[in-house]
C-alpha cells in the first residue's frame, strides 16, 4: 500500500501538508529558484492589505537565540498589484495558492474578501487577523473574541461558501483557545496557529531598542514549544476543525511534532531564511518519518499525542 | 532573473589566513565560481547543526577563481564582529559550512574603456579587487581609495595594490595614509584622473557622502550597499532600502536582490531612521 | 567616584541588583556550595505554599532551542517546615532573603502573608500569582486584572506596610501592562517580569507530550525578548513603580539589556543550571559594562533605553 | 554536605575512543579527581558557546585517576544518544570542556569483607569498575552481571572482566552472553555465590527488577537511578523520585542530590508516571 501524504483544510485537498509560512516565500519567485513551488502542498503568500505599504524603517531583523524578531510592518503592494502580478506568476508556474489577507478595519476585511472571490486558481484564504485594528486603538483583531469574529465574518459573507477560510491566530493572548471557538463560530473552516510573539531587543551599544519599530514579532525554534502547546489547546477544545501549523519547523521531527499535536499541515517560515530548501527537506524527511513509524497516512497521525496512553495505541 | 545560478552547498574551508584586523576566508565551491560576478555575495550558515544563530551571514565575494573541472574556490575577507563572523574566522581548516550563492546584483562594467575610481570603506575593499581585474582586463585605468577608522582595517593586499593605477589609504586615526576620510580625498583625486565612473562598497554613511561627491562631479556611481539581511535570497522583506524606479517612484525595494550593487543615484539617502515621505510598498 | 551598584525595592535597599529566580535557586544551601549567598543582591526562594505539595510526576523538564520547560508543580514543604529550616539557614549566612509564595485561593495568600508577617529578616515577598485559582476554574490569578488584584490586595491588607510586595506576572496574557497596573493599584510596590510561558513538547518516540504533566513553563533565552519587551512595556505605562526582571538572563550583557529596558533588577534562573555560579559572573558582568559605558550608578541606567534618541543623551 | 568538592571547571579532553557502541573518553581534572567516589557524577555543557543546548548533561564517572601533583583525570562512558551527547562524542582531543563535579552520592562501601553482586544495564556498568576495584582492594568477593539489548551496547573492558571473580553477560537478543535479561539470571547467581549485597546501575525498569529480587532474598540493594537532570547540583526539582524517608514518609526527592546512588528498598518502583498516594513535598 502506498502512503498516502495528502491533507485538506475546508473543501480544498493539497497533496502533502507543507506549505510555506506568510511572509516568508517573498512572493514565491524567489524561492522558484531553488525548488519546484510544486513540490509543496501550497505557497502561502505574504499578507496582502487593500492599498501598497512601505512597512516600517530599518533594521527590520534582530536575530536572538534560536529565533528572529522581525518588523516588516506588512509592507506589500496593495491587492490590485498583487493580483497583475503575483497571482498570475504563481498559476502560471501551476502552484497551488494561499492568498494570505489583512486589514486594519472590518471594511478592509470585507472589502479584500469581495475583491478575491472573483478570482480562479486560488485554494483558501489565510485571514491575518493579528493586525492592529486602527478603529480601536491599534488593538490586535486575533486579541479579543469580538473582534477576531467580526473579522472573520466579514471575510466569510464576502466570500463563496466553498472557499476554505483558515483564520491565523496571535499566540499574546490570555486564551488562544476561546478566540479559535470564536472564529470558527464566525465562519472559519480553519485556524493557522501561530503567529509571532510580540517581543524587543535593546541594543546595548546605542542602549535603544535595535529595530526601527522598537518591537517585533518572534519567530523560529524558540516559539515551537508555545506552537505546539497552542495547537494542542486547540485540538482539545475543537476535534475537527483544520489546523495549519507552524512556528520554528525546522525539520521533520519538528513536523511530526506539530502533527502529533494536532496540525493537519505545517507551513515553514523562519527556517527557509536560514536554509532555501528547507520547505522540501522537510516535506521529504516528514513523509518517511510517517512512514516509518507505521501510518498508513498522513490524516492518521494526526492529533496522535491526544490518546489516551494507557490504552497503548502505539504505532510500531 | 536574479540569483539565477544560485546553489547551495556543502563547502569545504581550505584556508583561513588572519590579514590585519581580518581573516581571509578561501572556501571551494565547485562549479559556483564560474557564476560569481564582482558584487556577488554568498551567505553562509554559522554556529553548527545546534546553534543557536539560525540566520545565515552575508559576505560580499573577495574573488573567485574557476578552476574548471578540479572545482572552483571563492575568497571571502571577514571581519570577527558578532557570534556568527567569530565562529566562522575561528573555523579550523577542512572544516564545512553550508553556503548559498552567488546572491544579489554585481557590478555593471562598460564595455569599453572607462576611467575608474574604486572607493571601499573596511571590508568594503573586499569585491573591489575582483571588480579591479575584470576593468584593467578591458583596458580601463583603475584608481583606488581605501578609508577605515585605522591601519589594521584597511584590507589591500599587495597583488591588489600592484594591479591598479594608484592607490590612496585614508584612515580617521591617521595610523595610516592620509588622515581623514575617503570623502576628503576624493574630489581631488577625480579631477586629476578625470574619473568617469564610481564603484563604491562600504558603511552606508560613506557611500552616502560618496554620493554626494559623484552628484556634483556629475559622475555614474555604483555602490554596495549593507542593509541587515535575514534571508538574504529575496523573501523575508527585511533588508529593504528605499530606491526610486523607472517610473520616479520611491519603494522600499530589497537590497539584497534589487542589490547589493546600486545606482547610488536612485537611493534615497540619510532617512534618518524612518521611511521617506510619499514611498509606496515594493512589488 | 565609585560605582554605586545599590538598587531598591519599596523600602528596601539591596547592595547589587543581581538576584535568584524563585525556584531556580533550591533553599539557597545547594548554590552556597559554588559561590557565597552574600554576593548577591538577595537570594529569592521558591515559591512557597500553604501545604506540603508532591508536585507534578516526571518526567518534569524537556530541553528545547534556547530554552527549556518545566513542570514541577511548585513542589515544597508548606510554609512551616520552610520557616523552621530554610529560613533560619539563610538567616544564618547572612543572605539577604526575598521569599516567595503562591496560593490556590485569596485566602492563601492572605494566610500567607499573614504567617510571614512575625517573620524577621526577609527584605521582599515576591508574590507570584501565576498559579491557577482553584476556586476560578482553574484560571491562573495574574491572567485576569481582578484575580490578580485580589490576591496582592490580600497580601498587602495582611503584611506591614515596610513590607516591599514585588508581584509576579505571567506574559500569557494579552496586556500585561493593564495587569500590572492593577497590580500596582491592589498595593504592589514593583513587578517581577516574566514567569515562564506555557508551552508543550512531544516525544516523537513515544508519540506523547514529553512532559508528566503534559505542558510546562517554557525558560531560558528562548524567551528574552518576550521578557525585555513586557519590561519596556510596562515601564512605559508605570514609569516609577519597581521592576525585577527575568527570563533568559545569561550573561552581564542580557542584564543590560533588561535594565535598560527598565528593571530595577534582575533574577536570574535557568543559567544557574547550566553554570551553577552564573549569577556571581552575571553580576561582575553587568557591573563592568555599566562602569564602561560611563555610568556613575546603577540607577542611572535603568530604563536609559526609553530616552528619545534624538536628544543624542548617549552615554560616552 | 552533599557536592562538598564539587568544582566548576574547564577540562581538557585528553581520550577519545569508540567502544562497541559507546565512546571512552578521558578528561583531565586537576584535584577534582581526587575526590571522586564509584557512583559520582559529573555534569557537562554541551554544543560550544553559542548553542542553543542550555542544559549540562550528566554522566556517571566510570574511573577517576589521582596523579597528584601532575593532575588527575576522569574517564566517562557515553552513548551517542541525543544532540548533547553526540557533540560530546564527536569532540576531538584537545577541547575544552566546562564540567561540574564530583556531583551526588556514592555507593556505600562496608569495611570489611563482602559478597558483592554488581549489575549493570548498558553504559550503567561505568561506575562500576571503579567500585569493583575499591571492594577487591577491601579482599571482597565481586561477581558481576551485564546486560544490554545488544552484543554492542555491553560495555565491559579487558581489564574491567579480569578483576571479577565472575562475570555474567545478557543480551535480551542473544548476540552475546545468556540470551535474557540480567533479572533472568540473578537468582542462580545469587544463590550460587551466596551474595549478600547488590550494587546497581541502569535503567529504571531493570533496577525495579532488580529490587524485587533483592527483596526476595533480603539483600541490601544499592542502585544508581537515572530520572532527566536540569541542573544535577539540587536547585530545579526536575529530577525527583519518590522516597521513603527515615519516619516512613513518601517524599519527592532529587536524585542528583540524595542520589543517584540511593537505597534500592527506599524507592517507590513502578509508578506508572503518577505520583504515589500519600507523597509529601520534598525538603
Ligand atoms: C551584502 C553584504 C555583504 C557583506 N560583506 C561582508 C564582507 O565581505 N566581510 C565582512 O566582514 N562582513 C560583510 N558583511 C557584513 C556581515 O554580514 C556581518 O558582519 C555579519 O553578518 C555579522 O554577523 P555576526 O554574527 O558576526 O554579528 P551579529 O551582530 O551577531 O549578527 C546578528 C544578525 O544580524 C545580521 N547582521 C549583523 N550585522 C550585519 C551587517 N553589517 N550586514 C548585514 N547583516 C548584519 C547578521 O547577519 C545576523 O543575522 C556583509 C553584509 C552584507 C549585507
Ligand atoms: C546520574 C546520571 C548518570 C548518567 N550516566 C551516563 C553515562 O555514564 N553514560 C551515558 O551515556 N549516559 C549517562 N546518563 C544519561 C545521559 O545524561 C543522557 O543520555 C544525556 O543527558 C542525553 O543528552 P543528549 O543531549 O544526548 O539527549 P537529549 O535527549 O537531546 O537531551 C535533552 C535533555 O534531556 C536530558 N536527558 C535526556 N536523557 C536523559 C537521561 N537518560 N538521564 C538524564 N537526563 C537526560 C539531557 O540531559 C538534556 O538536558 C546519565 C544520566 C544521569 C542522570
Ligand atoms: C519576516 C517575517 C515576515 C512575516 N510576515 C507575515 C505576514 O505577512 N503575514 C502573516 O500572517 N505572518 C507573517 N509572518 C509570520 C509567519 O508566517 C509565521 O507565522 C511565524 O514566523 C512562525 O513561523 P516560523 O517560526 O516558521 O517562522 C512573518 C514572519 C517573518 C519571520
Ligand atoms: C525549574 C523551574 C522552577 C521554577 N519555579 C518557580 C517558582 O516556584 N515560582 C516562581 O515564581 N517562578 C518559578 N520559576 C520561574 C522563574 O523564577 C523565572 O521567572 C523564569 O524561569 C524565567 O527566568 P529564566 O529564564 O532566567 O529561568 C521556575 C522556573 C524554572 C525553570
Ligand atoms: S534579506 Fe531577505 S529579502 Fe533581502
Ligand atoms: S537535577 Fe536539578 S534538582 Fe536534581
Amino acid at each position: 500500500m502506498t502512503f498516502n501524504f495528502a491533507t485538506q483544510f475546508g473543501k480544498s485537498e493539497f497533496p502533502n501538508p507543507i506549505f510555506t509560512a506568510s511572509g516568508c516565500a517573498g512572493s514565491g519567485k524567489e524561492l522558484a529558484q531553488f525548488f519546484d513551488l510544486r513540490e509543496l502542498g501550497a505557497v502561502v503568500t505574504k499578507s496582502i492589505m487593500r492599498k501598497p505599504r512601505s512597512g516600517r524603517p530599518t533594521p527590520r531583523m534582530a536575530e536572538t537565540p534560536s529565533g528572529m524578531l522581525n518588523s516588516i510592518g506588512l509592507q506589500g503592494p496593495g491587492i490590485e498589484e498583487f493580483l497583475a502580478h503575483d497571482i498570475p506568476w504563481l498559476k502560471a508556474h501551476d502552484s497551488r495558492i494561499i492568498v494570505s489577507i489583512a486589514g486594519e478595519t472590518i471594511e478592509d476585511y470585507a472589502f479584500l474578501a469581495k475583491r478575491l472571490n472573483s478570482v480562479a486558481g486560488i485554494s483558501a484564504l489565510e485571514v491575518n487577523i493579528s493586525c492592529p485594528n486602527v478603529e480601536n486603538r491599534g488593538q490586535v483583531f486575533s486579541c479579543d473574541p469580538v473582534t477576531a469574529a467580526a473579522a472573520i465574518d466579514a471575510v466569510r459573507r464576502n466570500i463563496s461558501d466553498t472557499m476554505p477560510i483558515i483564520a491565523k491566530l496571535s499566540p499574546d493572548v490570555t486564551d488562544i483557545a476561546a478566540i479559535a471557538e470564536s472564529c470558527v463560530t464566525a465562519g472559519a473552516d480553519a485556524l493557522a496557529l501561530i503567529n509571532t510573539l510580540l517581543g524587543m531587543v535593546i541594543d546595548t551599544n546605542t542602549m535603544l531598542p535595535k529595530l526601527g519599530g522598537k518591537t517585533g514579532g518572534l519567530s523560529g525554534p524558540a516559539i515551537r514549544p508555545i506552537a505546539v502547546r497552542a495547537i494542542y489547546q486547540v485540538r482539545a477544545r475543537l476535534p475537527h476543525i483544520g489546523i495549519l501549523g507552524m512556528g520554528g519547523v525546522s525539520n521533520g521531527n519538528d513536523a511530526l511534532e506539530m502533527v502529533l499535536a494536532g496540525a493537519n499541515g505545517i507551513s515553514v517560515g523562519t527556517a527557509t531564511f536560514g536554509n532555501p530548501t528547507a520547505p522540501v527537506e522537510i516535506k521529504n524527511e516528514l513523509e518517511n518519518l510517517l512512514i516509518s513509524k507505521g501510518f498508513d497516512s498522513f490524516a492518521e497521525a494526526v492529533g496522535f499525542a491526544h490518546r489516551d496512553p494507557s490504552a497503548n495505541r502505539s504505532k510500531n | 532573473m536574479i540569483n539565477k545560478y544560485a546553489q547551495t552547498i556543502k563547502s569545504e574551508l581550505i584556508s583561513n589566513k588572519k590579514v590585519g584586523a581580518y581573516h581571509h576566508l578561501v572556501f571551494e565551491v565547485g562549479t559556483m565560481a564560474s557564476h560569481v560576478r564582482p558584487g556577488n555575495f554568498v551567505a553562509i550558515s554559522v554556529g553548527g547543526p545546534t546553534s543557536s544563530m539560525v540566520l545565515r551571514r552575508a559576505f560580499a565575494i573577495h574573488r573567485s577563481m574557476d578552476r574548471g573541472a578540479s572545482g572552483g574556490v571563492i575568497e571571502l575577507v571577514v571581519a570577527p564582529h558578532g557570534n556568527g563572523s567569530k565562529w566562522l574566522t575561528s573555523l579550523p581548516i577542512g572544516s564545512y559550512v553550508k553556503l548559498t550563492g552567488p546572491l544579489g546584483t554585481s557590478f555593471g562594467i562598460p564595455t569599453e574603456q572607462v576611467r575608474a575610481l574604486l572607493v571601499g570603506g573596511g571590508y568594503g575593499s573586499a569585491p573591489l579587487f575582483g571588480l579591479a581585474e575584470v576593468l584593467k582586463s578591458r583596458g580601463s585605468r583603475v584608481d583606488m581609495v581605501l578609508g577605515a577608522s585605522t591601519a589594521g582595517k584597511i584590507y589591500a593586499p599587495i597583488e591588489g595594490k600592484r594591479s591598479v593605477n594608484s592607490m590612496t589609504i585614508t584612515t580617521d586615526d591617521g595610523s595610516a595614509g592620509v588622515h581623514g576620510r575617503v570623502s576628503d580625498v576624493l574630489p581631488e583625486i577625480i579631477e586629476r584622473n578625470s574619473c568617469e565612473i564610481i564603484y563604491s562598497c562600504g558603511p552606508m554613511a560613506m557611500l552616502a557622502a560618496i554620493s554626494e561627491i559623484a552628484d556634483k562631479y556629475n559622475l555614474i556611481h555604483q555602490c554596495a550597499v549593507e542593509e541587515s539581511m535575514a534571508c538574504g535570497i529575496g523573501i523575508c522583506m527585511t533588508c529593504v532600502i528605499p530606491l526610486v524606479d523607472d517610473e520616479g517612484q520611491i519603494r522600499m525595494q530589497r537590497s539584497c536582490i534589487a542589490g547589493p550593487v546600486v545606482d547610488g543615484e536612485r537611493v534615497i539617502w540619510n532617512t534618518g531612521g524612518s521611511i521617506p515621505e510619499g514611498t509606496l510598498g515594493a512589488l
